[in-house]
């Protein structure tokens, strides 16, 4: 079992140390209180949170989910307790239990992104605030932030105004040129870049003759994946020098290694959560194993798969 | 609840295209009540990605459940041979609230639905009780652990096409039952146009029925938010934690909405 | 087997009749004339032939294929013959056998896809023209034209200029608004749009620590991207008039079924093809026993998946 | 060239993680010589997406192939049993072209690159020749074959780690039968680095070597243009349809270059 600081597994994001590589996605590992009783959620090098907005939400229409080949669609509609209930009850939790937080928020303007940034600036506990510019599953806003370098750079730039929190902006797949979000975010003050969200898909239910999801699109996810998320890496490491997390259909210590070759200094597990909770746990310790084979620590990984 | 990497440890087949896989758990791994159901998903690779839940057919030492081959995931797992590794994750869920009061018990399974009625009665049979165990499929290939169900219940068997039992739909031996004047109490588990018609029919009857209910399902633990079923009040319940089994009305709404 | 001519099959796409659905894509089975002596390629619905350009070229350096969960990448670099030899050796082969000829060209500027298409006017036994503008596999050039609406309308405006043949115009998923790519070369004159090529990932071979193409980056294509396909027909068969022509991970009647129910009036297999040549075939025997069981035809599943 | 929708109709396993797979093939549907090979996918969904390549073993009513397995492809075969559905696709290739102009066949395997040499040497035994048959491999568990190859050919095992035949590389047989004077042809199958080091000692003897290449693999029969292997002058060969055997020269170049 790695230990909770292996020398070889830390990474540094800037502003922010993770004691392992694998922080769990936002939207696939609840508010990571709900496995305490069964994964050492201590360990993991982060949870980052359900995406929280300012006011619940119930979330969309059924059915939410459905199955592609190597892959899944999810049209959830960031259902969310909201930040009230959050910072009252489950901040603490985590607190409690020595977890590495990520705040994930999702809003439809600037002026929310900026007050949820605001409220989440005073609350201790709190490793890194995610920006969700990019989530395809709502109506308004959302994933427009994602798609274009200035829009992304805007609200980047009014949430750095009012906090001193580690910030992550995360990325959509979706833009026409990802580089060119990548770099506005950058421009406009973020320490870090997750990437990539979901791209938006459809199934259709060929019997009934609808798409098979309630809002018909989902956002994609699972190994299907992983090759756009690997590729993406690999092109905006080579645009930015603020570091990278990356992710995207990350079920194996192979798929991982992709990701760190790629660029990314450290990684997020999502979909593989749901057939194992504690996948990120036994990522860990296999990543150990590997560098520790080789005498390699995840740093001299970051990258290498670059040149030539 | 707890996640198993663990191995299949026996497998029959009680019904064509249906495998009761047994695997290994110790006593404390999976308790459960009847209704709770686990996670499970093979080596197989990157497709498909998600888990599946199956309900528990018993609690002990070993964990089983049943698994009727539909689709990819299913015919995998009804594929697999003893010694094949599992990862299983549960008990979840909440199962089914029985009574003590002593109302009648009558158990109304479809299809599959019978694996969490057989466990429950079981468990009614540990308490003395001999439940009346309603069961109807399409034919007779549809209808796996029937034998084990007659040692612990009184069995009315209903197939469409007539092949076994009486010809026709469950809720004709289900009319039959609450008409007796008995005051009995219904549990039921099968496909969702069934569970409805059970529903209405008891309620028809004042007679209270616990539903368990499917919903496709990602984490089966109330953190991905996928398994939600709009309730008439316009909310929304989850199956894999509010349920999967609701007292009808939860679902359906009172008689007179 | 179905008849050269099945009422049900047969579809119309404007200015082309095709006898049944099912055009084998481009790049993934050759010029056709190669299936010939076991696939009776007469009555597939059409053959989109390897892009053509004005020169022939040698393609990218290897690794040229690599798999990844459910598809493949490619990195082919548009290896092929050049119009020359195509047009005095294999168009007079495919007319012999009696094939529908989809000619796919491709080219990094305006001018030479006017001289293509220029050249292929004056031919006969071509049903339509196919302009790829949206090959992810070559330096120059090539995926521009796909990624903007004004880009991919100049190039449709002069090539329209200079010819009538039904003209098809493929696009990328990697638009960053490929309903606007759309209605760009539905206005500049194409008579219909054939979508989607491949979306560019990368494998990195953790051994070797290198990406697993000579090219590092290829267009990934197979089942894993259907889902893609299936939702930007869905979304496009909103914004345009003239007729869509699906492709992305067709491998199955229910994919085909899929595409259609979406919005397109035909489909196209690739990838599956490597598997089994005579899919396209296999599934148009399926779909006309699955109509017909239906008492349906093809035209009315076009976009019947859509509404509500 | 054909496709045929098949089934297996015989499986063994001649050595660990090998499997030889037979299939039902009229014998006119797959006429081959040694050196060509099918395509070949299973029933198993949407994952991995290509066939996967295999040299015939032989040719006749029935095809067979040689599978060890390494990857999601060759385990998924590995593991198919009799009656399991497969799409077999081929004769397809170039294969060797044998010498008749009565130099002595040297043959030499490299691991499952014994296939195809197995088909070579029973087709010279056919024509009344004793080839010598090199077969190299990392350990005894990776020598399948052996005992066919010994009833047509004179057989020399290495093994990398001694635990059968001689210890260490397969050129190092090699070398010596190329200096008993005797005017021979090689013909080699196996990895890509044995396969330049068994040119190299067959162009230092002066000695015509036909060499079988591997390359990634999509269509397997020229549509594709996957399969390319950059050549000396610059250009391309393509494995499936240019090779998958070649004159040595024309993939490493002369002995001057
Ligand atoms: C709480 C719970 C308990 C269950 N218990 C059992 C059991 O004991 N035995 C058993 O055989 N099955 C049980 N199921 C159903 C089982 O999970 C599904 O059959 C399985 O997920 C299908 O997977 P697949 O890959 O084979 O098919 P898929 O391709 O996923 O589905 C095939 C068909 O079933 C539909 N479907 C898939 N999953 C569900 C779902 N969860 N609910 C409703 N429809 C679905 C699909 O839309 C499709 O039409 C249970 C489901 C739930 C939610
Ligand atoms: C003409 C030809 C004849 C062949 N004959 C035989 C045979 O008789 N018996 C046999 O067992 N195998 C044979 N092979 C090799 C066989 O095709 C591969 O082992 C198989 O494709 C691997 O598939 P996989 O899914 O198991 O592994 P993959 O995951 O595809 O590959 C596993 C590893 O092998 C490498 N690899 C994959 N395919 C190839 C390839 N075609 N060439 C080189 N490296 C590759 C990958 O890069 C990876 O490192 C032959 C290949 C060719 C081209
Ligand atoms: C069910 C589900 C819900 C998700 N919810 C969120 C969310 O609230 N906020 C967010 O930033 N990403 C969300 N995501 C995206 C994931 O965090 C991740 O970016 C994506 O799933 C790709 O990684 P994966 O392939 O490992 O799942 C969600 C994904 C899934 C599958
Ligand atoms: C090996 C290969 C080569 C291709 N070459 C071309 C090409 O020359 N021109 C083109 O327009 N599309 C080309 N494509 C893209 C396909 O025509 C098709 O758009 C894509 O593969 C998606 O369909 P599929 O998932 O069914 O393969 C190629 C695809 C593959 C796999
Ligand atoms: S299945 Fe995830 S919340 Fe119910
Ligand atoms: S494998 Fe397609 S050209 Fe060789």
């Amino acid at each position: 079992m790695v230990p909770l600081m292996s020398e070889r597994l830390r990474t540094s994001l800037g502003p922010l140390t993770l004691a392992n590589p694998f922080v769990n996605a936002s939207g696939t590992y609840g508010y990571g209180v709900e496995y305490a009783s069964f994964v050492d959620v201590a360990r993991l090098g982060g949870v980052s949170v359900k995406g929280i907005s300012l006011l619940p939400r119930p979330g969309n229409s059924p059915p939410r989910t459905c199955e592609t080949s190597a892959g899944m669609l999810n049209s959830i509609g960031l259902a969310n307790i909201g930040i009230d209930v959050f910072l009252a009850e489950t901040l603490p939790q985590l607190r409690e239990l020595g977890v590495t937080v990520i705040v994930n928020t999702f809003a439809t303007s600037i002026e929310d992104f900026v007050e949820l940034a605001a409220r989440f600036d005073n609350e201790t506990g709190i490793a890194a605030l995610e920006l969700n510019i990019s989530c395809p599953n709502v109506h308004a806003g959302g994933m427009h932030f994602g798609v274009s370098g200035a829009a992304a750079a805007e609200v980047t730039g009014a949430v750095r105004a009012v906090t001193d929190l580690p910030l992550m902006v995360k990325l959509s797949p979706e833009a026409g040129d990802i580089g060119e979000v990548a770099r506005g975010v950058e421009s406009a003050g973020a320490d870090m870049i997750s990437m990539i969200n979901t791209i938006r898909g459809m199934v259709i239910d060929v019997d009934r003759r609808r798409p098979m999801l309630g809002q018909k699109m989902g956002g994609m996810s699972g190994p299907a994946i992983k090759p756009l998320g690997v590729r993406m890496v690999y092109e905006v490491f080579q645009q930015v020098s603020i570091p990278i997390i990356g992710m995207g259909g990350i079920a194996s210590l192979r798929d991982a290694l992709e990701y760190l070759m790629a660029g990314a200094t450290a990684v997020q597990v999502g979909t593989a959560n749901y057939s194992e909770p504690g996948i990120s746990l036994r990522l860990a310790d296999e990543l150990e194993a590997w560098c520790s084979e080789r005498d390699l620590t995840v740093t001299d990984l970051v990258g290498c798969a670059q040149g030539d | 609840m707890k996640y198993l990497h663990t191995r299949i440890t026996e497998v029959t087949y009680p019904a064509r295209d249906h495998a009761l896989l047994r695997f290994a758990a110790a006593a404390e791994d999976i308790p459960a009540v009847p209704g709770e159901f686990v996670m499970i998903r093979g080596d197989w690779g990157c497709h498909p990605v998600l888990p599946r839940a199956f309900s528990l057919v018993e609690s002990g030492a070993h964990g089983a459940v049943l698994v009727k081959a539909i689709g990819p995931g299913t015919q995998l797992l009804e594929s697999m041979k003893v010694d094949d590794e599992l990862v299983v994750f549960g008990a979840l869920g909440k199962g089914y609230r029985i009574d003590d009061s002593g109302l009648r018990p009558v158990l109304v399974a479809g299809g599959v639905g019978v694996a969490p009625l057989l466990f429950l009665a079981r468990e009614l049979a540990a308490r003395g009780q001999r439940p009346l165990f309603l069961y109807g499929a399409g034919t007779e290939h549809d209808l796996p652990l029937a034998d084990e169900i007659a040692e612990v219940a009184e069995l009315i068997i209903t197939t469409e096409d007539g092949s076994v039992g009486e010809q026709g739909l469950i809720t004709a031996p289900l009319q039959r039952a609450l008409q007796d004047g008995a005051d009995s109490i219904v549990y039921t588990c099968g496909p969702n146009g069934m569970l409805k018609a059970v529903a209405g029919v008891s309620q028809s009857h004042n007679t209270p029925c616990q539903v368990a209910l499917e919903a496709p399902m990602a984490c089966g633990m109330g953190t991905c938010k996928g398994c939600a079923v709009p309730i008439p009040d316009g909310s929304f319940k989850y199956v894999c934690y509010d349920g999967p089994v609701f007292d009808a009305e939860v679902i359906y709404g009172a008689a007179d909405e």
